[in-house]
């Protein structure tokens, strides 16, 4: 009962595409009145130019927002906060989460941040319901393993990333956390030639966006033979959804659902 | 014969040489002379043909001017020295021509051998060209002339930095080029030896020739003394060879040189 | 002349933005008579553009000023302020500062990356031995040592790939940190270094010399490059530490005064100095302004008008060389 | 014996990664006898490892001669092969290529690296008019073109900030794109490009003279530089198409060939391409073998290993300048 | 006095000079003479103090290394042409020591102005000093150590680029400076003209001191002839000036000059 909570934030402008799917759904969309270029969900969000990677003072300001939501990555997010905070405006940091907990608590501190508490309390239960039992249908019994690929240069990504973790939850065996050791982030490059001894069982593709596909694959030196490829298990992932951290986790888990269900 | 024909050169908007028509025989020494910014490093590039100009310079009938079939040497007055190149490998750039892209025979490394001694360089043949003193680097240009066994040879003013006696040594070596026919054209800003070697001489002041002609001609004409501003005084030896020297004050002393002591 | 083009410049640099502010009202509050901003557009001009056009201005000349003196230190057109690894040890500084610091990253940037870049140049003085005596072993020695930081930092960004995408927008070069606080240190390092190598600017015409006969017109060359190298790096290494790597200006913008003086002499040097500053407040007006609502990365802007401009003075007048 | 030693090391590459061949096997396998490698081993060889190898040999190799003949062209120990705007246009080629294309942009990646490098250093020709009249006018406009072409890359990877780590990584040079076909067309480009460069090392000696003194021993000063910097551009914008930016090796192998031969002459070419070759594939093999499974940047390793030898060389043999 | 104790120069292991000693008075012009790689130019260089050596140089008791108290003009055997500077900022050059760092008095201005017409550089003060010929550059460079009022100016082969008149003109000029009790050390090939100017005589072969004294004494000994291997004649005027020549064959000719026709 403090005088914060009195003071709801009625000119929200927020700058990541994460943060804008949490406030639509949890009801505060008419609070906001203007989100970074590449906050392209939902479909009514007020999509402006700004940039939420290199964001520029002065043009927040413009909107005369009362709360500016940023991304704690951008570009001199410490400079941009204590500016806009010199001017007058409140910032809250957004942090990427590193895994569901910290993705559901990010909800909950937006919630009260702009006086929905309530229904963000409501739309965390609801996601782990759901995700719940969508692991429960589809986790794998035996362990399969699987190779992501972030790029053609084979960067990867190990167990303690956020989507590592989500491959996880399924019982899938990441074949990029032998090598954990060569990035503290979890992002380590693999050599083509352990891939092919590592044989995994699926692909998933985060490049499919750049063209690649079991086609192209298929012509990679000594990538023929690969369990995935010749089982054709090569998974395109889209484009957004892996990379939102908020209630289309939902349709992610999902997605990842579906795409191995076939798979033994 | 080298036919220069109405020859200007530009440096910018500055006529360096002002319709300079003057002819230069195969075969022969010619030397240019003339005071301090006259033209003669100028004229002597034009005659190697890298460089635009306008006007003529036929050399046997054709136009000099990226004429890439001629052999012709230059030394220049103050060369461009390469850092870490030995004094053999220096010399040895004069054969490239010769042996081509990438080669070198073994008759090059012969003659390069020959020429050393004769620029009394041979011991030096490993030593870093930057690292000679003025008069070694001197004849090392000199020799990488020589070793181009050119057609003609232009030489500005290839003496300055030598001492007596190695003046007259690398003249006598460039003089005997004449037996294969070369031709050789100089600036030489000491005209006794000028007169010394050379059979022709070609007097210019101001981007222009005033006067062009066999040595014994030029030597006492009244334009030489002109280019100079008079101040220059012509003595003759027994033999007929001139000696040319400025006096030290304007009352120029007339001395007559005696006998050795 | 100069210093009213560079005020000129300014008066542009901090009226303009997504929030326009009369030239009338910013002269009235900055001398103080009435009538001046309030509010939000006070603190606007007062807080953020003000420290930011005078940042601009500090960074821009001391990289242009820290450029033209290598490259008559070096007797090289190619040397820019960032030769003797000042960028590359910034660089590995502010890698250090983001992956090895937990917490306040952005107060302990500035330092970091400052004591990198001189930590840096200190080794490329060290190594190349007898300091002066070869300029080229000590811009090899330079090059080396900055492709070794390099190589640290990419390898620490390997590891801990979280801190790629701030390092790399700090690598952009960013004007948007601006505040008093930053300006009021930066200027102290780059003031006094554009200060002496002003002064000694004639007698760094003797560098165009070989070191003889430098020594004999009464100026010690080894002595002198390396007063002139200590302040153009620490110019350099303020404005690094303060803006983070903004390309160009330092080797661009000596060569293009040059090119429409045509002069070569370090007479030129204020010359220099007040282009290299007009030069940054109209680029950051340009990041600032362009593509608004988002914010140009300041290097974008600096070659984007710069290049075709310089490669214009370039064709047209004959560089002297 | 250079030779020699490039096939040595070239057998130490094949040999090791995360799986280990041995040698005899390889050597039966890659003659042909009996005894060699089967199944996966056999493949891992012939199709994964042999092309990288091979690739990372003649991409070191470019780099290396393309660096030495930039630094006698230029007359500038500074010069390296990315200096007339190859790396600035092949980066924007392949930022273009993951920002505008839709379809398979790995496949067109060399091709639009390949075209961005050479219409670059084509730019810098046309733009600085003369040619190579002024060679410090070239150099100039090559580093104006350059800022402008990484100005719009930087721009454009603003603009696609999800193309940020794809470029970023492809920047930061891999061999891992090896195979038979990258081998094969970037030997034909590469090798034909060292050989011409090295058919004319002898002529290249003659740019260390003025142009006066070159043409009357039989060099057309402007044509070979011309020949050069055209052979040395093609080298260079076959291996960064092929491999991305792989920085180092240009401008410190030459440099340390001359240290340790004490030549600074043209002769040494070839043994430069050598040096270069081998430096590459031992760089490649700690970039395969130092945190296996996972991979180094080769850019890493480069510097890593090659800075602290260079400035070994440089500080205890007196570099000859 | 300039006293030279036992000076040894040495380039990487070679010993260019060795165990020098030897004196120099003040106030008067002292030539350094010997054939191409003597080691004069590294003598000349040690009289400068900037790099080190062994062995001794007192310069009116104090020794010259890194001594930045005395005012020492330079003129080297091949100056480092800077490009993009005219003629008149080179020469100011000059007074950068007495005017101090970033300073230009009216007197400079003045004095260079009169040194400029001295050199017959006058109507050339903005053009470039890359785009001069030979012999201007080389006044170019001498007007800059004159600018410089130095109490002891070393020349390096001064005349070598001059014509005829304007090597008497310049070394006239420089002569002048002993007035001003200004010590003068240089070296010059042509020792006649060394004969004309200088008082004493430094013979050098060899990176030694082979003998020195008052030029009357040095041009007649055999130490000099020696050092040129005997290939060098002396004759002496009239008035006792002496004329030393290289006979151009090795049956050397002895000529005497008859007057001018
Ligand atoms: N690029 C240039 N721009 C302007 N003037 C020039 C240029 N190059 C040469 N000159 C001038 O042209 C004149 C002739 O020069 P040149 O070098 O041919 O003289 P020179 O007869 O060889 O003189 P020296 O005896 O001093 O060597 C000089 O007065 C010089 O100043
Ligand atoms: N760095 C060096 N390394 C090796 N030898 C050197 C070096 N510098 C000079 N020398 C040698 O020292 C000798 C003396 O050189 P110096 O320049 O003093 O001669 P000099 O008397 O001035 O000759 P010149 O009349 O030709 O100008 C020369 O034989 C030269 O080759
Ligand atoms: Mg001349
Ligand atoms: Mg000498």
């Amino acid at each position: 009962p403090s005088a914060q909570a009195v003071s709801i934030p009625e000119r929200i402008v927020c700058l990541s595409p994460s943060a804008t799917e949490d406030l639509f759904a949890i009801g505060a969309g008419a609070q906001v009145i203007a989100v970074d270029d590449l906050s392209t969900f939902p479909a009514t969000a007020p999509v402006t130019k700004l940039s939420a990677f290199n964001p520029n003072v002065e043009a927040i300001a413009a909107f005369h927002p009362d709360l500016v939501i940023l991304n704690s990555t951008a570009t001199k997010a410490d400079a941009v906060k204590s500016a806009l905070e010199t001017l007058g405006i409140a910032v809250y940091f957004e942090t990427a989460p590193n895994n569901l907990t910290e993705a559901y608590s990010e909800i909950d501190g937006l919630g009260a941040k702009v006086g929905r508490s309530t229904e963000a309390k409501t739309l965390v239960v609801n996601m782990k319901k759901q995700i719940a039992s969508i692991i429960n249908k589809s986790r794998k019994k035996k362990a399969i393993t699987f190779f992501h690929e972030l790029d053609n240069t084979l960067y990867s990504a190990t167990s303690s990333t956020f989507i590592g973790r989500v491959y996880k939850d399924f019982n899938l065996a990441n074949i990029a956390d032998k090598a954990s050791k060569a990035d503290d982030a979890g992002y380590p490059q693999l050599q083509s030639e352990y891939i092919i001894k590592a044989n995994p069982s699926v692909i998933f593709l985060a490049d499919a966006e750049y063209g690649e596909s079991l086609a192209t694959i298929k012509k990679r030196a000594g990538w023929s033979k690969i369990a995935a490829v010749t089982k054709k298990n090569i998974v395109s992932l889209p484009a957004d959804i892996p990379s939102r951290w908020g209630p289309r986790l939902v349709d992610f888990y999902q997605f990842i659902a579906t795409a191995i269900a076939p798979i033994k | 014969m080298i036919e220069i024909q109405d020859l200007t050169v530009r440096a910018g908007a500055r006529e360096i040489l002002r319709d300079i028509s003057v002819s230069i025989p195969r075969g022969k020494w010619t030397c240019l002379v003339g005071p301090n910014g006259a033209g003669k490093t100028t004229l002597l590039k034009a005659l190697l043909g890298m460089n635009a100009y306008s006007g003529t310079i036929k050399d046997n009938g054709v136009e000099v001017f990226k004429d890439s079939k001629r052999n012709v040497a230059f030394v220049p007055q103050s060369p461009q020295i390469p850092s870490g190149m030995s004094v053999a490998e220096y010399v040895m750039l004069g054969r490239s021509k010769r042996d081509g892209w990438g080669k070198e025979s073994t008759k090059s490394r012969a003659l390069v051998s020959e020429i050393l001694r004769q620029t009394q360089l041979f011991g030096m043949q490993s030593q870093l060209v930057i690292q000679l003193s003025g008069g070694e680097m001197q004849r090392a240009l000199i020799a990488r002339a020589l070793a181009q066994e050119p057609e003609l040879i232009l030489l500005d003013e290839p003496t300055s930095a030598l001492d007596l006696h190695h003046q007259i040594a690398v003249l006598n070596n460039i003089e005997m080029l004449k037996d294969r026919g070369v031709t050789i054209i100089s600036t030489m800003h000491d005209i006794t030896l000028a007169a010394m070697y050379a059979e022709n001489i070609v007097v210019m002041r101001d981007g222009r020739v005033s006067l062009s002609g066999p040595v014994s001609e030029v030597i006492h004409s009244p334009e030489l003394k002109d280019a100079f501003d008079n101040r220059i005084s012509v003595y003759t030896l027994d033999s007929g060879r001139p000696v040319i020297v400025a006096a030290k004050d304007s009352s120029s002393e007339r001395e007559i040189p005696q006998k050795e002591v | 002349m100069a210093v009213a083009l560079l005020l000129g410049v300014g008066l542009l640099g901090v009226s303009f933005g997504p929030i326009h502010l009369h030239f009338d009202q910013i002269v009235k509050t900055l001398v103080g008579a009435p009538g001046g901003l309030k509010g939000q557009d006070r603190t606007l001009l007062l807080d953020l553009r003000l420290p930011r056009v005078i940042l601009a201005a500090l960074v821009g000349g001391a990289l242009a000023t820290s450029g033209a003196v290598y490259q008559t230190v070096f007797r090289n057109p190619l040397a820019d302020p960032y030769l003797l690894g000042v960028a590359a040890g910034a660089g590995l500084g502010a890698t250090l500062a983001f992956t090895t610091t937990g917490g306040n990253v952005y107060g302990l940037l500035p330092i970091f990356s400052f004591v990198g870049g001189i930590l840096a140049v200190l080794t490329s003085f060290f190594i190349s031995g007898k300091f002066f005596a070869e300029p080229n072993t000590l811009l090899l020695s330079g090059i080396a040592v900055g492709s070794f930081a390099t190589a640290i930092q990419t390898y620490l960004q390997q590891r801990h790939s979280d801190a790629l995408r701030p390092v790399y927008s700090w690598i952009l070069g960013e004007l948007t940190a601006a505040n008093w606080r930053v300006v009021g240190w930066s200027s102290i390092y780059i003031l006094s270094s554009i200060a002496i190598l002003i002064s000694i600017s004639k007698q760094l015409d003797g560098l165009m010399l070989s070191d003889e006969e430098a020594y004999s017109l009464g100026i010690n060359p080894h002595r002198l490059r390396i007063i002139a190298v200590v302040a153009a790096t620490l110019a350099t290494a303020t404005a690094v530490s303060a803006s983070g790597l903004i390309g160009f200006v330092g080797i661009v913008v000596p060569h293009l005064v040059r090119g429409l003086t045509r002069r070569v002499t370090n007479r030129s040097l204020a010359t220099i100095a007040f282009a290299g500053a007009a030069f940054l407040v109209l680029a950051d007006l340009g990041a600032r302004t362009l593509l608004s609502p988002a914010e140009l990365p300041i290097g974008v802007i600096t070659a984007f008008v710069g290049a075709p401009f310089f490669l214009f003075v370039l064709r047209n007048r004959r560089m002297v060389r």
